[in-house]
């Protein structure tokens, strides 16, 4: 320990660029495919170690005209073959939805914690998803990932038949594409013996209800049901109103925030806790309990927030 | 290759990490334990600890900007006690120097977080540790409103800060100086005469970002400070007036990309240099740019020492 | 939609070059007379003129750096006897206000090439012309060596120069300020006291790019002034402090390449706004900018008045 | 004139972005080949008004990751169809040469002097050609406009045939595919009646004679010629030194500068004659005459340069 300097450099001897540690790893697209408004980008990522749904990672296109990667959830893996669904709001995301196939992204994660099935499908109640426009984004991983675990795990034969429930809310009709993608783990969810409905709505009425997702949750969400929340700050607010009123539901929310690392590095991040502190939202998060964002595990204050 | 020299502490090459910019005991819950065993730098530089623990500043704090970044962070953290409780132990289990930064708010604290990682120090390591670990006096930080960046901007000040902790610390001692001032090199002038054993430049710059919507400040904290290649030529500027003016050793830094970027800021007259915002896009960029910049020199027939301070020579 | 006063002079809109990055009798040469007919600028501002003729300083003066460039021109020009008989008049022939930088190396310099342009302009136009004309002290140049810069960065050397040219200059008159300063509103306030109608923030930030082959200085100068988007952060800060600093108005720049880069510099409290480096990749960029403007003012539903300074306002 | 704030604002009203003077215009890739390591990039240029053989223009992608458009030689031009040659040697050059058919470029030109036909042209003596590496880019133009004008003046039919001589160096064969370009304007002279033999050398060797065109030149270049030279300023000063010691040669060079606005604004550009007084490159040039570059017409003493 004294001294405590390597005696050779470089420290890798013969390592090439990266040394032993590369934290990034280089994918490629395989797939760019339109979504309405949104787009799936799948890439082959080399090493790619399988995410935790909710989990994401940090994208920046290689010859990216921006300073930094961007925070993607991961929506859906088969091996080293990773998906995302983006929404082109600025030039990062522009840049990442402008890839043709055979071009490569630079890729760090999977990062963040990610939610917690057991606590998900834990007790009698349902599995509420809801989703904010591209909040959807970790909703087909998810969905695949109860599948999954109810597969391997099959309900007691003399238990009602589990359900989980999709809500998602999107602005208009081209941006509620991105509900495609949960079809198929919603189906494969069905399969595994677990009841798998779902409800859109627009905010302009051009598919589904005219109303907000908040809205849908009030004629929808039931006492005892554990929803898991991923959207802009907006509606997770809206959200925790609602909650605040609905007795014994528990909630993950998902949230976002500017993130320069996404590694904890940079604190960047943070988002006021209910006790005052502040959390990373890349390490602590994405995914926080309702009892740890807001005063009596629901909104009724502004305790804080990512933005 | 002849390793670089700060103080007391010997780096096995001249890539350390920029205080604020490298969480390395997350990096290895993240990325995994390897990054403790081979760290991406030739020493580790913790986020400047302060003397009580701090929330920092609200949400949000960074914002990309062209060729950079915004950042008003606002000097989170657990506060010393926390710091040589928690974190301390782990840090100097890495196989490398600790380059300590430390940010008060009067002269009394810059002295009393000295003392108190001096006495942690002792403790851990008996006498031999001013070979593992450093002290980095941020007198420099933009984003909070009082203290350390009005020291860092009047050489009085720095004289008088830098020279009380000159007094109780005999390990290596840097004082890292913000760029947000008529005449950096007064500054370190200051430091120098006041018995830093070297200066580090650059912090960021002071700017402020408008929120597009409703045209206010998109900071929490109003203002924040600019790093990245968008700074670049203005720290080397800074890094070349200084190795004209003090001949203590310098620590450069300020838009540290590639490798290239690192021979700029040696050229200049950096002994060693810092990345810091680029790390947040490859937390691994230090140990690519240690590798890069064999290569390079190896490929050019020169050495650490002939390249250092080379601008100011004529071709 | 209320045209802009700065002193005597009425702008149609709030859009003027930066001096020294628009040669509008170049441009009607190379692309046609239309820019001296309807000019993409509501005023225009020469080059900074010195009272001696100067050929400025060594090749190579430019290059791009991340998000902006740099440069080191060195105040290259005919000097005031050639502006008068040979650019002024067709200048005059505008149909807009011309603003006219100066940059002296001497009090005197100053008073002597105001004097001069007074004179020229009073002969030229009677009487009338402070609606025509008026004056910008360029004391922050940053690539000459001596003379204008060290004015601007020191309160009491402002004071005095402002003061001087002020009592025998009834035009408008701009103080142009440095960013290279520990504070630029002890600069502007000392500028303001001296009578100055306006400020103009920012010039451009001294840097410093190294020949990626030889690892020397690049520009002949050895240092030049970074400007673009890069500096756009550091700029807003400036206005943002100034608007909070000093009651006269302030001409906002530094990084301005679109429309809601002229609302941000509004925001933070530019009366009007000045276009410089992205002029260079598009001469008429400023005519964009303006009715890119109109169309987003026009959008939000609200005024130049309304957004001038409201950065500084609660939502 | 008193007052002088024109009335209206915006100044064009309704003119949309740009107004009435819009100076950058996009243009569109029509071709993208491959020259060895060079690049022919075919655009289409709505209004372009043709150049002058060694005029340039300003391009810069239109989503470029770069602040300034490059200055880039025009090599060939049909009506609105203009093409460049273009060598990837940083990031501006790399971004140009990597776009597809379609992709948009911005356009600010044509700009500088160019060369002066008449002069080239005039009195017995040959017109000779010099280009070190991409410094052939304006030849193709050049020699076009050459076989235009004798065709449209034949040479009298009792005067010895005239001769354009191309001499071309470059690094090794894969620059000097640029040399490609020129063959079919060569063809057009000798359809025009001018002869036009050409030479071409490498520095490795790999292609041509294995020497600098420098060395071509002692062999081929004669009294009386009239030469135009392109290519960095370190081959100016080798060929200045070669017509220092050949009587009664005329030589006009077209230099190289950095440049940030290529239109006289930003005083960039400039190069220091042998009065000492500086010019622009941009609009003084790019195209110099030795009488005014050069201390007696000719280097003997370095009297400055672009670079
Ligand atoms: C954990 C996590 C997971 C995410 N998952 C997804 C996902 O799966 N799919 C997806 O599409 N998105 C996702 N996002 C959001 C995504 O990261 C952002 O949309 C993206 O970073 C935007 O980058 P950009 O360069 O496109 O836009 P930018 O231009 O960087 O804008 C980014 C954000 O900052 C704001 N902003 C930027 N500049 C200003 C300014 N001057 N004033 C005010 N606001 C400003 C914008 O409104 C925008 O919200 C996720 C975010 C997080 C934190
Ligand atoms: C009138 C004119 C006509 C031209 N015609 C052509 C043509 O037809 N075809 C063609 O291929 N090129 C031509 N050029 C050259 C061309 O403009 C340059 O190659 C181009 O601007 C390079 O831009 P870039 O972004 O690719 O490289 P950059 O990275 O901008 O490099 C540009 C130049 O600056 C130097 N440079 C940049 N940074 C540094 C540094 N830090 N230290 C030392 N040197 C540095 C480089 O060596 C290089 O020469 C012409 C130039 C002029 C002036
Ligand atoms: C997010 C962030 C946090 C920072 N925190 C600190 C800090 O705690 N102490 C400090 O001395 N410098 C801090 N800095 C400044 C950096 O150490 C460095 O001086 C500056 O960012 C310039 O280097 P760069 O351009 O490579 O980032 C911080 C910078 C950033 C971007
Ligand atoms: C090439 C160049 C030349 C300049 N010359 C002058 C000058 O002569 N006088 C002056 O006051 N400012 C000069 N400036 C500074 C600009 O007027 C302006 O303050 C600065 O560039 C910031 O604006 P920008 O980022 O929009 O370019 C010059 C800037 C550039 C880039
Ligand atoms: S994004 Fe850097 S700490 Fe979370
Ligand atoms: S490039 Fe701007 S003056 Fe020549």
């Amino acid at each position: 320990m004294a001294g405590g300097a390597p005696a050779v450099w470089p420290p890798v001897a013969g390592a090439g660029a990266g040394g032993a540690f590369a934290a990034r790893c280089l994918g490629a697209v395989v797939e760019n495919r339109s979504l309405g408004s949104l787009v799936w980008l799948t890439l082959e990522v080399p090493g790619w170690p399988g995410a935790v749904p909710g989990q994401f990672a940090m994208l920046q296109a290689r010859d990216s005209g921006c300073f930094l990667g961007r925070p993607l959830s991961v929506s859906a893996q088969y091996g080293e073959v990773v998906s995302f669904m983006i929404a082109p709001i600025g030039e990062g995301t522009r840049e990442l939805c402008a890839l043709s196939v055979g071009e490569q992204v630079w890729v760090l994660g999977p990062l963040g914690n990610g939610f917690d099935l057991d606590l998900l499908t834990a007790g009698p109640g349902r599995t509420v998803l809801v989703g904010g426009g591209v909040g959807a984004a970790p909703f087909p991983l998810l969905l695949s990932a109860l599948a999954a675990r109810y597969q391997q795990t099959p309900p007691p034969a003399d238990a009602p038949k589990p359900e989980v429930l999709v809500l998602l809310g999107f602005r208009d009709a081209s941006q509620a594409c991105g509900a495609g993608p949960l079809a198929g783990a919603a189906e494969e969810l069905e399969a595994a013996g677990v009841s798998c409905p779902g409800e859109v709505a627009t905010e302009d009425g051009s598919i589904g209800r005219p109303e907000r997702v908040t809205e849908t949750m009030w004629r929808q969400v039931r006492p005892g049901d554990r929803l898991a929340v991923c959207g802009p700050w907006p509606m997770i607010e809206g959200v925790a109103k609602v909650c605040a009123c609905i007795p014994d539901v528990q909630v993950w929310y998902s949230l976002e925030a500017g993130m320069a690392c996404g590694v904890g590095s940079c604190h960047g991040c943070v988002v006021t806790l209910a006790d005052g502190s502040r959390a990373r939202v890349c390490r602590e998060g994405p995914v926080f309990s309702s009892a740890a964002l807001f005063d009596r595990g629901c909104f009724d204050a502004p305790a804080g927030g990512a933005s | 290759m002849m390793p670089v020299r700060l103080g007391p502490l010997l780096l096995a090459h001249p890539i350390i990490n920029a205080s604020g910019t490298m969480e390395i005991l997350d990096l290895a819950e993240v990325l995994g334990p390897d990054v403790l065993s081979v760290p991406p730098v030739a020493a580790y530089v913790p986020k400047t600890i302060t003397m009580d623990a701090r929330t920092g500043n609200p949400a949000p704090r960074i914002l990309e900007t062209p060729g950079g970044m915004i950042n008003a962070i606002g000097l989170e953290g657990e506060g010393l006690k926390g710091f040589v409780a928690d974190r301390l132990p782990r840090l100097l289990a890495l196989p490398c120097p600790l380059i300590i930064s430390i940010g008060g708010f009067s002269l009394d604290e810059y002295v009393g977080l000295a003392a108190g990682l001096r006495e942690a120090l002792e403790a851990a390591l008996g006498d031999g540790w001013t070979a593992k670990a450093g002290l980095e006096l941020n007198i420099s930080c933009p984003n909070v409103h009082s203290g350390c960046v009005s020291i860092g901007s009047n050489p009085a000040e720095t004289e008088l800060v830098v020279g009380a902790v000159r007094k109780i610390w005999p390990g290596l001692l840097i004082a890292k100086l913000t760029p947000n001032v008529t005449d950096i090199t007064a500054i370190a002038r200051a430091a120098e005469a006041a018995g830093a054993d070297a200066v580090a430049a650059v912090n960021t710059y002071k700017g402020l970002v408008i929120d597009r919507k409703t045209l206010r400040p998109y900071l929490g904290n109003v203002t924040g400070g600019l790093s990245g290649p968008a700074i670049k030529p203005l720290a080397l500027r800074a890094v070349y007036e200084l190795y004209e003016t003090v001949g203590i050793p310098i620590v450069g830094m300020g838009g540290v990309a590639t490798a290239r970027d690192v021979l700029e800021f040696m050229a200049c007259g950096a002994a060693a240099v810092a990345v810091g915002s680029a790390a947040f896009r490859d937390p691994s960029v230090g140990a690519s740019l240690a590798v890069d910049l064999w290569d390079e020199l190896t490929a050019r027939g020169t050495s650490v020492a002939d390249v250092v301070g080379v601008a100011h020579r004529p071709v």
